[in-house]
This record gives structure tokens, C-alpha cells and sequence, in this order.
């Protein structure tokens, strides 16, 4: 409960430019409200002249605790924050009724002063029973990544983090990475140059690799995480601050039974003349069903190499990017030939292999090929970085980042991130700018040094907790905990304030700070006028 | 644990009709994990009573009151000071609860707001299961683990009935057949030979047509010389 | 003093400052319209009950963000003039308000101005001009924004079959846009499914060429083959008259046999491509960089939102045509450059 | 005087209905918002507590599904709506009372159609009667 008393600023402008509420009843009104020991009218709280004013008028009057009476609480809310700070109270110790947004510019005259004067009595009543959440002020953030990841995706979120002045560890689960990498290059040099510079951040003395690994274990607060690694059969430990997921499949244009594609030369050295390329979606069902400029380069690298050679794509969407438009032309120019299907060819025999599909206007096709080459996709493994991490993964089997609200590239546990790949027809720069856009989120929480831990987060009673573990069931982030009194934890460095523990507890054990059950229905109960 | 449902509104407000002070006792173990008995639970029961008394003119002045195992004769011994001046209480515990209640204020009138229901556990958030019958005589080294009374609809020692489709039971889609569970539990355990054996017929006497049952651990029971020499509180 | 003036206050430009700000680097925001939140900003939010992900309220999110921040400077109704100075410590000369100047020192600018819808009148044969019926996406997106419906213009009544046309200016050599506008696949699916919800008894038609949803889980197909009041005609109109009952009527080649088919609409959407915004030019000069072959701004191969010049970074659809969130990336990637070139402060 | 109380998320319905207010878009002044910080927050007690309190309806105010901050917030506060709604079915004050909205936070105008909505019920099914007594 508040012992020094609730202060009330009522801001001159909190009523619009052309004032319909009348800020000096509202003045009065709250001057007698029970409980709040000093109401003063200010002249544009967040001028400069304004914040100096109130900040002196809360540590003369020795009240804890304030309401400001303004405009909307949203862009005002770190403002207030500093005053709060700056005047000596707790960064929390206030609460705004924004009676210029929801009163004085959506009602009329009489309702909308009545409403303003509800929200002053709500925010009044609420702040009232507001108590001092455990803020821990700053936790440590180790300024150093885990990346966990084999193929270029991994590389280029580590020189992103690197360019920014942290440090890096690159946790490769395998040793090389087998097969090509899945992503479009505009032409070779471009490969070429993504390779060295992948080669170049390897030798950077701020990034140690490490290959061969498995994660055993992850504990610890976001900011300061703890690995172990087991590196062919040795336990490793690894501390870092965030951690980057990229898991990349590999793509590769294979022969039915598996192997690589020939080269141009070897086509000719065993005769094969007519080459089909079928996306992996048609036969497997994974990846894409589309015609990617992938099997289009390939089939001009023949093309150019050996003109005998009769190449024919087939899939049901063209796939291309702006300077790929031009690609597809220049193939029809250099007699690649490209059909459109929809759903499943039939593929019989061998060499020479028949297929056989309806075109909606052709009718039945058939085409006889030499080698028939498949697009096929390598997913990564991504089911063990999904459980040491407890990060879910999505029916496609990729990791599942949050993408509503402003979240992409973060996953329900905090500090974790996941850089994920489009199958389709990801352009090396779409890769580059995941890359790039997901390290950005990792160096946003820990470019600061610190992170903010505490606030309006959830606490448990431990003596009402019976334990049923409802709470870790339904936590979207698994922040609380079963702790050694065998009673649920909250850890505060996890718990992002959603509330969804408190309103499921059935003991009731769970309260949050700053939305406690009774300043709820303290509310509701000014709300509806039935406060003395 | 002892999983246990709320009565329907109606028949509580049935049972209260008549009486001026209730009481609304809660208990803070089985009943609150399978939230149907806990802090919360004893809450929305009480704001729904009060919007029936209100509304119907029923003249309830409701009160909640929580235990923390209210079939412990000394955690419902604390009640006494909330029971003053009321006549009954509407236990949200398991009937052992209810029971326990009744015994230690026999001039208040206890109501059940519970159906006690089995011994199970849950499947998942909010989805409780029956796994054990309390036959008092156990048989799952036999079934690899998975009781055929319990969840067996016809209780068979040596199932299956073959009325299942599709894996489930024929009395309810959502049970799994007890004994095909059992089998793939055996054939897991390598131990598909116990089904080569008949369980033989059960005794009952054990189980509930024994007469109800009294469980002793001589070893805790204070003699009558040490209950003398303690001053009578048990 | 080293602040980042980021040109443009649109999802590109918001989300290098926010970015920015939550590294404690100040940025000043130029803004050319009155409110923040550029194109994506009046854009309408297409679910009734479930999210269909269109992102669009990204950019309400990022406009308070923008405002509640003390490192984010924005300056309304504001033009950028001329830039002098070099990388590092740039000065920028800008019309505030239609009369004052003012002078912003910044080391980095972000330019994030944005790209301009393909204007539909152009393409004559669509009716955009006559018909009143005939609608862009655009026309679509500010109604569902203003009013959460839809309704036909001609009779301001809820549409009972609604066409969709793709590719309306884009993969079109006669107005010089030969490149795919990236955005339009995503944002007419999405339309169609937010008029599926609003009104259950509206069906939809939707003409394409090639289905380019860039992220695996937007399944178009999936979602039209699981509701029966959708039609997928792969086939790009030929025309669209006004039929006799006033109604537009889309002239198209049928997928089933080599006939032109007729099929009249309550309304049709053209679901119109970007293009640069017609001040690119002049912009690419004021600021020293070079454009690409279609007038957008140019990022060399393989750097993602750097520009030809040190010191200037580009954001958003100014640098070509992406989706909402691919801009919020492009933001994150310039603000990180951005710091990279600074030194690494942040 | 209509008494509707709304508990909002206040996310994408707190930014809705301030965006309301900037774009001066009129509605009921009957209608009563409080901000909590996810719809999952509130809990079947709440509601029906307003109820006793004297409210004629009570509206709980969350994200589109599928766009919560919280990840499932809007879905765990529709659980606890559709309890409530059956528990006033039972008490005779009738589940039409209650409603769950979803807003994004571009969509100023559904507070008005919301607010519109819960009036015109509270018209049709009549005041609270609790308040009624009082």
C-alpha cells in the first residue's frame, strides 16, 4: 500500500488543443480521492520546464507513487519512466489515464468529463495497490554469439555479429558440408567471392570453430547462457550471450539413384544426349514443386559446353528473380525446352526413361529421356538443435520462429535466435539479408551490455503453489520451473509478463507485478462506479 | 491423484436451497491440480452463487475458505473459526473431503460440489484419465504395466473383448482398448509369453465388495500408553 | 555528433530507427507526408478473427515505437534538398513545412524512401480509366483500412464475385518493367482470403501467371483447393469491358481449350506491381548513387542495402520491390551497416 | 446509463484505441476500457466479479489470433470467455453479455463497431438486473 501518499498530475494539454474537459474539475476531483496527498496542474508535462517541475513536486512531497492525467500512455511511457527514475521513486511507481485519447477526443461535452473522471479513479485505484517488483537492474551480457550451424547461412550471421565488434563461436555439427549450397548465385565469381570471404571470416581471430558437435546441455539466463558440447566424445563447455540457429539444407541435382550430376563431359563420354531435371517436390514431395533457376544454370552449363545436348526442365511454377527473368528467355533462346506440370509425373524405365503427364492444353505428353536429374533437397537436422534449444518446430519441420508483432528471427526462448531459410528459390542477398537482419536481433539485446530483468513480470507463493504444474504447461516462453522445494519457480529472466500462468493457477499462487489480480478488479469496480 | 468434476450449477443451487450461510471450502491438493477444487475454482463458484442468490432472491451470504488437505483431521480443524455461525459448507474437495468435514462439525451441513470421479492422471493440460480401480489386489507385472480393471471398459483379466475398432474401445472412441495397449507393452517388454498364461479368477474380497477397506501401519499407531502419557490429542 | 539521418519514415526507415535507438544510436527521420508509416501505413488489415500475416500492422506498431522513443527525431511534411559534406559527416539541407530550412548533421544517411504503386491507368485495356468497378489493390487496401469492407463502387454494395488480376504492370515490357514486383503474388492472396472472411458469400477469382509466394507456408493452393468459393485461372486477361449489365466483364484465355472466354464480376482488383518512385532519380543525384537498369537505387551484388557510395545505405522498396517484412529486414541490415561504418559504437 | 466494461489487450487493441482517439472516431461513452498486458491475462473471476459489480456487459478485447505478442495469449483469454459465458447461461444472466473481440492495432473502427455491438445487446437483453436491485 502506498504510505507517502498518491501524487496526481494533471497535464494542461491532457485535454486536446481545443479543450473541451474542463482540467481544473478533474483537479478538484481528484484532489478528493482518498489517499492522494498532492494534485497539481502542469503546463505540458513532457516540455523540459514541465518534467523539472513535477520532478521537484514529487521529492518535496514525499509521495511514492503518481498518476499523470495526459495524453496517450504509449508514446509518453519511457518519459515518464525517467521522472519516476529521476525524482527518486521505483521506474514502475506510476500510471497514466490518457483521458485526452479516450475521453476528450471520442465523447461529447458531459460523457466525456464523467469518462475522465473514471480513468483518473481508475488509475488512481490501481496505482494504489501497486507493490515494488524485484528489479534486478542490469543482468551481464556476455558480449559473445554461439552460432550453431554447417553452411553458409551460419558464416554470414558470424561475420555479420563479427563486424559489429563481438565475438563468435561456430558450432558445426558435421566437419565439411556435403553438397552444394542451396542458394542462387547471379554467376560464379559471386560464388566464388561468398566462398573466400566465408574462408577469410573462418582464419578471423574472433570466431573459433568448432566442428563435429552436438549440444548436450543449455542452461542459464539469456545474456549469459551455458553450453556443453560434445565434440566427438568430449565434453566442451561454451558461454555466450545469445544464440543463432541457422540449420541449412543443401540442394543438389541428382540422378535417380543418388549421385551428383555429371558434368557436360562426362554426358558426352557415356552418350547421354536428352537430360530431364524434375524439381524434388514432383517425386518426393519435399521441397518445391517449381522449375528453379537452379536446374536453368545447370542446363545452360551444358548447353554451352556440348550443343548436341537436348535439355528439358519441367515443374509446375517458373520461379525467377529480376535479373532471372532474362535467364529463362535466354535458355528458350539456346533450346532448353521447359514444361509445366501439375502434380505427379509418371517415371518408368531406365535409361531410356519415359515420362508421362497431361498438359492442360497439349494433352498427354510424353517425353523420352537419357538422364533424368532430380532437384533435391538435403533437409538439415534440425529435430536435435529443436530439443537441446526447446524451440518447437513447425509441421514443415523447420524451426518455428515468432514472426507476429515485430519478432521475426526470435523464438519463444528468449536469447535465441533462428536464422531460417525459404526453400524456393532463395537468391544469395535474400540469404545475406536474413543473415544480417537476424544478428541484428541478437546484437540489439546484447550491443547494451546489460539487459533489463524484472519489472512487471509473474512471482510465485510458495506456500498456496500445490504444485500441479499448470503454469509450465501453458508458458509460451517455459519460464516457470519446478525449484528444489518442489514448488513452482517463476524464473524472472524468462518470464515476459503475458499473465497466461496467473489466470490458469488453481491455487491462485501465481501473481503478476503492476497487474495484480486486485488491481484488476480495483479497476473494473472504479470502472463501474462502485468505488465510495 | 483423485480427479474429481463439478456438479452442475443447478443441482448445487439446489442443495444450498434453504440455508443462509454457506461456507465454500476449497482444498489446495488433488482437487486443485485437476482444477476442480482449488483457490481459483472456490472464486468462480462463489461469484456464481452470489449472482444466483442475488438474481433468484435466494438471500446466500457465501464465503470462501481454503484447505490445504481436507481429509487431514488437523488442516480442517483450522476451518472452525470460518464454520462459527454457518449452516453448511460446500466442500469443492474429493468425498474424502466432504467426508472428513462432516465428521469433525456434525451439526453443519455438509454438501458435496464435487462427483469424485477415479484415481488417474493427466493426459495432458486439462485432460484427466483413469488408470487405476483400487482393486486392492495388482496385476500389472502380469499386463506389462497397464491395469485391464481400470482401463479395461469390461474389466477382462484376459482380454481383449475383439469389440474394438480401430485400437479404441467399443464403448467410447476416445478410450484406447486396455489390452491391445497391453499387448504392444509386452511385445515391447519381449515379454509377449505372459500372455500365453490365463491370469486365474480374481479374488474380490480386496477390492470395494470386500466391505470398505482399513489400511494399518502398526508401527505408527501411538499406543494407548503413549496417547495417555501425550495429554488424548491423536 | 554521430546520428544517422534516415531519409523516409515508411517500415524501411522505422525499422532502422528503431533498430538503431535500441543500440542507443540517435537518428533523425525526414518525412515527406504529414503522419509516419509511408505506403504500408495505409494499408488495411485483412483478418476478421484469425491473423492471415500480411503485416501490414507492422506498421502501426513501428509508428509508436517511433514515437515513444527520445533517440528518434522526426521531422513531418519534411524534404530533403541537397547533401553536402562526405561520408562520415554529412550535411543535409531540408524544407521543413513547405518554408524554413533547416541544416541536419549526420555521419550515415538511410535512404529509405520507397517505391510507388505501377499506376493502372496507364495499362488502358484493364478499364481502370472507365469502369468504375475496375479497382486497384491499392483502392482495396485504403477502403478495408478506413472501414475493415469492402464494397462495389458503382452500388456501394458487398461484392458477390470478385476478380483478382496479377501482374498488372509488372513482367510487362511495355511500361519497361520486365522484373517481377515480388509483393503482389503475397498481398492479393491475402486480400483474397481477408474478403473470404469479411464476407463468406463472396467468391473469388483470382488470374495468374506463376504463384511467387516467397515464404514456404503461404500455401495458395492449399488454401484454394480447401475452399470452394475460390478459382485459380492460370491466365493473364486480355482486356476488361464494360458488360451489359454495367458489371466489368474479364476477357481471358480459357485454361481448359484454346477460346477466348468471357466472365462478368462485381468488381475486379488489379493487383498493380511497384515501380521506382518517380522522385528516384532526382534523389539517386542528391545523394550520389547510382540507379539500376529499371530506376531503382542499386546495391552492388551480394551487399544487401549498401549503396555505390560509403556513408549512404539503402532500405526498403527504394532499392527494388519486397515484401513488408523483407523492408522491416532491410531496415534491421541498414542500421547494422550503418553502425559498422561508424565505428562499431553500438 | 449503459455500464460496458472491456478488458484490452493493450498491444494492437491499446494501439487501436488510441489510434481511435487521434482519428477522433466517436463511440459510446458507456463503453469502459482497461488495459491489461495480454488477453490471457484475465481469468474467468474477473469477468463474472464485473458482472456482480453492476456491469450490463462485459467485452474482453485481444489480438487476431495468430498475431499475439504473447504467442497464444488471444486464444488461452477465449478459453476463459467461453467458461464464463456458459457459467451465466447457468446463472439465468445469460452468456450473450459476454463477447470476445479481436483487434489489430490498424483497425481503429472496430471500437466503435464493438461498442455499437455490446449496446445494441445490452438494448435487446435489458440492464443488469443485479444493478437493477441495487
Amino acid at each position: 500500500m502506498s504510505d507517502g501518499g498518491i501524487g496526481v498530475f494533471i497535464c494542461s494539454w491532457g485535454s486536446g488543443k481545443d479543450p473541451k474537459l474542463d482540467m481544473d474539475g478533474l483537479l478538484s476531483f481528484a484532489s478528493g480521492i482518498e489517499g492522494v496527498a498532492l494534485v497539481k496542474m502542469i503546463d505540458r508535462i513532457c516540455s523540459k520546464p514541465g518534467q523539472k517541475e513535477m520532478i521537484a513536486a514529487i521529492k518535496g512531497s514525499g509521495t511514492d507513487r503518481f498518476v499523470v492525467v495526459a495524453c496517450s500512455a504509449r508514446t509518453k511511457r519511457k518519459l515518464y519512466r525517467h521522472i519516476a527514475t529521476s525524482s527518486g521513486l521505483h521506474p514502475l511507481a506510476f500510471e497514466v489515464a490518457s483521458v485526452r485519447e479516450q475521453a476528450a477526443f471520442v465523447h461529447e461535452g458531459p460523457e466525456a468529463q464523467r469518462k475522465a473522471e473514471t480513468l483518473v479513479r481508475m488509475a488512481v485505484e490501481k496505482v494504489r495497490l501497486w507493490v515494488e517488483p524485484p528489479f534486478e537492474e542490469e543482468m551481464p551480457a556476455l558480449r559473445n554469439v554461439a552460432v550453431l550451424g554447417d553452411g553458409l547461412m551460419a558464416m554470414a550471421v558470424a561475420n555479420e555479429i563479427m563486424a559489429q565488434g563481438l565475438t563468435v563461436d561456430l558450432v558445426m555439427s558435421g566437419g565439411s558440408p556435403k553438397g552444394s549450397p542451396p542458394y542462387i548465385f547471379s554467376n560464379q565469381d559471386e560464388m566464388d567471392r561468398a566462398l573466400r570471404s566465408m574462408a577469410e571470416a573462418s582464419s578471423d581471430p574472433r570466431m573459433t570453430t568448432i566442428k563435429n558437435a552436438s549440444v548436450l546441455d543449455f542452461q542459464g539466463p539469456p545474456g549469459d547462457f551455458g553450453l556443453v558440447l560434445d565434440v566427438a566424445g568430449e565434453m566442451v563447455p561454451l558461454r555466450c550471450g545469445a544464440v543463432v540457429l541457422a540449420p541449412e539444407p543443401r540442394m543438389e541435382l541428382r540422378t535417380i539413384d543418388g549421385s551428383p550430376a555429371p558434368s557436360a563431359q562426362e554426358l558426352i563420354a557415356r552418350g547421354l544426349r536428352r537430360i530431364v531435371i524434375l524439381p524434388s517436390g514432383a517425386s518426393s514431395g519435399i521441397g518445391c514443386s517449381c522449375m528453379t533457376p537452379r536446374g536453368t544454370l545447370y542446363a545452360l552449363s551444358l548447353v554451352d559446353a556440348a550443343p548436341g545436348i537436348e535439355v528439358s526442365l519441367m515443374g509446375r511454377e517458373a520461379r525467377a528473380m529480376d535479373w532471372m527473368e532474362g535467364l529463362q528467355r535466354l535458355a528458350q533462346e539456346k533450346g532448353i525446352r521447359f514444361f509445366r506440370i501439375d502434380g505427379e509425373p509418371k517415371v518408368e524405365g531406365h535409361a531410356p526413361t519415359v515420362i508421362t503427364w497431361r498438359d492442360p492444353l497439349l494433352g498427354d505428353m510424353r517425353l523420352q529421356a537419357d538422364l533424368l536429374l532430380l532437384d533435391t533437397v538435403l533437409t538439415p537436422e534440425v529435430q536435435s538443435l529443436a530439443k537441446a534449444f526447446d524451440v518447437p518446430v513447425d509441421e514443415k519441420g523447420e524451426l518455428l520462429s515468432i514472426d507476429s508483432r515485430l519478432r521475426p528471427g526470435e523464438t519463444v526462448r528468449k536469447g535465441v535466435f533462428a536464422a531460417r531459410f525459404r526453400v524456393g528459390n532463395m537468391l544469395y542477398e535474400d540469404m545475406a539479408l536474413e543473415a544480417g537482419s537476424v544478428a541484428a536481433r541478437a546484437l540489439e539485446m546484447l550491443s547494451m551490455g546489460t539487459l533489463e530483468v524484472g519489472g512487471a513480470v509473474a512471482e510465485v507463493d510458495q506456500e498456496k503453489c500445490s504444485a500441479c504444474l499448470g503454469c509450465l504447461r501453458v508458458c509460451p516462453y517455459s519460464a516457470p520451473m519446478i525449484g528444489q522445494a518442489g514448488k513452482a519457480e517463476v524464473r524472472m529472466e524468462l518470464c515476459q509478463g503475458c499473465g497466461a500462468c496467473v489466470a490458469l493457477c488453481p491455487s491462485r499462487a501465481i501473481d503478476i507485478y503492476c497487474f495484480s489480480d486486485s488491481q484488476i478488479v480495483a479497476q473494473s469496480r472504479a470502472a463501474l462506479g462502485k468505488v465510495r | 491423484m483423485i480427479i474429481g468434476e463439478q456438479k452442475r450449477l443447478e443441482e448445487i443451487s439446489g442443495m444450498l436451497d434453504g440455508h443462509r450461510g454457506i461456507l465454500i471450502a476449497g482444498c489446495r491438493s488433488c482437487v486443485a491440480i485437476c482444477l476442480a477444487g482449488g483457490e481459483k475454482e472456490v472464486a468462480v463458484m462463489a461469484e456464481s452463487l452470489r449472482l444466483i442468490s442475488s438474481l433468484r432472491g435466494k438471500g446466500w451470504e457465501i464465503e470462501e475458505a481454503m484447505v490445504e488437505r481436507q481429509c487431514e483431521k488437523e488442516w480442517v480443524a483450522e476451518l472452525r473459526p470460518r464454520i462459527e455461525g454457518k449452516d453448511c459448507v460446500l466442500s469443492l474437495a474429493c468425498g474424502v473431503g466432504a467426508q472428513t468435514v462432516q465428521a469433525m462439525y456434525p451439526r453443519v451441513r455438509v454438501l458435496p460440489g464435487l462427483n469424485t470421479s477415479n484415481m488417474g492422471a493427466p493426459e495432458e493440460s486439462g485432460i484427466f484419465v483413469e488408470k487405476c480401480g483400487g482393486c486392492g489386489d495388482c496385476v500389472l507385472h502380469l499386463t506389462g504395466g497397464i491395469c485391464p480393471i481400470a482401463r479395461c471398459a469390461k474389466s477382462l483379466l484376459n482380454g481383449p473383448c475383439g469389440g474394438s475398432q480401430g485400437g479404441k474401445c467399443e464403448v467410447s472412441p476416445d478410450t484406447p482398448c486396455a489390452w491391445e495397449e497391453i499387448y504392444h507393452s509386452l511385445e515391447s517388454l519381449g515379454r509377449l509369453d505372459l500372455l500365453e498364461e490365463p491370469i486365474p479368477p480374481k479374488s474380490w474380497l480386496p477390492a470395494r465388495d470386500g466391505g470398505p477397506r482399513r489400511i494399518v501401519r502398526k508401527e505408527a499407531v501411538l499406543t494407548e500408553e503413549q496417547k495417555r502419557l501425550k495429554g488424548g490429542k491423536a | 555528433m554521430n546520428r544517422v539521418a534516415i531519409i523516409g519514415g515508411g517500415v524501411a526507415g522505422l525499422s532502422a530507427a528503431i533498430s538503431l535507438e535500441r543500440r542507443g544510436v540517435p537518428s533523425i527521420i525526414v518525412e515527406r507526408e504529414e503522419a509516419l508509416g509511408g505506403l504500408c501505413g495505409e494499408l488495411g488489415c485483412k483478418g476478421v478473427e484469425r491473423c492471415v500475416r500480411c503485416d501490414v500492422c507492422l506498421a502501426r506498431d513501428m509508428v509508436a515505437q517511433a514515437r515513444s522513443s527520445p533517440l528518434i527525431e522526426r521531422l513531418g511534411r519534411a524534404e530533403l534538398r541537397s547533401v553536402s559534406g562526405q561520408p562520415g559527416d554529412f550535411r543535409l539541407a531540408i524544407r521543413v513545412g513547405g518554408q524554413g530550412h533547416r541544416l541536419v548533421r549526420a555521419a550515415v544517411i538511410v535512404c529509405a524512401t520507397g517505391g510507388e504503386p505501377f499506376d493502372a491507368h496507364l495499362d488502358k485495356r484493364l478499364g481502370y480509366d472507365e469502369l468504375a468497378d475496375v479497382v486497384t489493390s491499392l483502392d482495396l487496401e485504403r477502403q478495408l483500412s478506413a472501414e475493415g469492407r469492402f464494397l462495389v463502387p458503382s452500388t456501394s454494395a458487398p461484392p458477390k464475385k470478385v476478380a483478382f488480376i496479377l501482374c498488372v504492370g509488372s513482367r510487362d515490357e511495355r511500361f519497361n518493367t520486365s522484373y517481377c514486383s515480388k509483393a503482389c503474388c503475397k498481398y492479393s492472396f491475402k486480400l483474397a482470403q481477408g474478403l473470404r472472411a469479411i464476407d463468406p458469400g463472396c467468391a473469388i477469382t483470382i488470374f495468374f501467371m506463376d504463384w511467387r509466394l516467397y515464404d514456404p507456408r503461404e500455401n495458395v493452393r492449399a488454401w484454394a483447393s480447401g475452399d470452394s468459393g475460390v478459382r485459380l485461372v492460370r491466365s493473364r486477361p486480355a482486356e476488361v469491358l464494360l458488360g451489359e449489365d454495367s458489371r466489368p466483364e474479364v476477357r481471358f484465355a480459357s485454361e481448359k481449350d484454346a477460346i477466348v472466354e468471357v466472365e462478368a464480376f462485381d468488381a475486379v482488383v488489379l493487383s498493380v506491381g511497384l515501380r521506382p518512385a518517380r522522385s528516384a532519380a532526382e534523389l539517386a543525384r542528391t545523394l550520389q548513387v547510382e540507379t539500376d537498369a529499371h530506376g531503382f537505387l542499386r546495391s552492388p551484388k551480394g551487399e544487401p542495402c549498401a549503396s555505390t557510395r560509403p556513408g549512404v545505405f539503402l532500405a526498403g522498396t527504394c532499392r527494388g520491390p519486397k515484401e513488408i517484412v523483407e523492408c522491416v529486414k532491410d531496415g534491421a541490415e541498414a542500421a547494422s551497416k550503418a553502425i559498422a561504418f561508424m565505428g562499431g559504437v553500438g | 446509463m449503459m455500464r460496458i466494461l472491456a478488458f484490452c489487450c493493450e498491444r494492437g487493441p491499446g494501439e487501436a484505441i488510441d489510434l481511435a482517439g487521434e482519428k477522433r472516431m466517436r463511440y459510446p461513452a458507456d463503453l469502459t476500457l482497461i488495459q491489461v498486458p495480454c488477453a490471457g491475462r484475465v481469468d474467468v473471476a474477473h469477468l463474472l466479479k464485473a458482472f456482480r459489480e453492476g456491469a450490463d456487459a462485459v467485452v474482453l478485447v485481444g489480438c487476431l489470433e495468430g498475431n499475439c505478442h504473447h504467442i497464444y495469449g488471444n486464444i488461452e483469454g477465449r478459453k476463459k470467455v467461453d467458461r464464463a459465458k456458459q457459467i451465466l447461461d447457468e446463472v439465468g444472466l445469460g452468456g450473450q453479455r459476454l463477447e470476445m473481440f479481436h483487434v489489430a492495432s490498424n483497425q481503429p473502427f472496430r471500437i466503435a463497431e464493438l461498442a455499437a455491438e455490446m449496446a445494441s445487446r445490452v438494448e435487446r437483453l435489458g440492464p443488469n438486473p443485479l444493478a437493477v436491485k441495487e
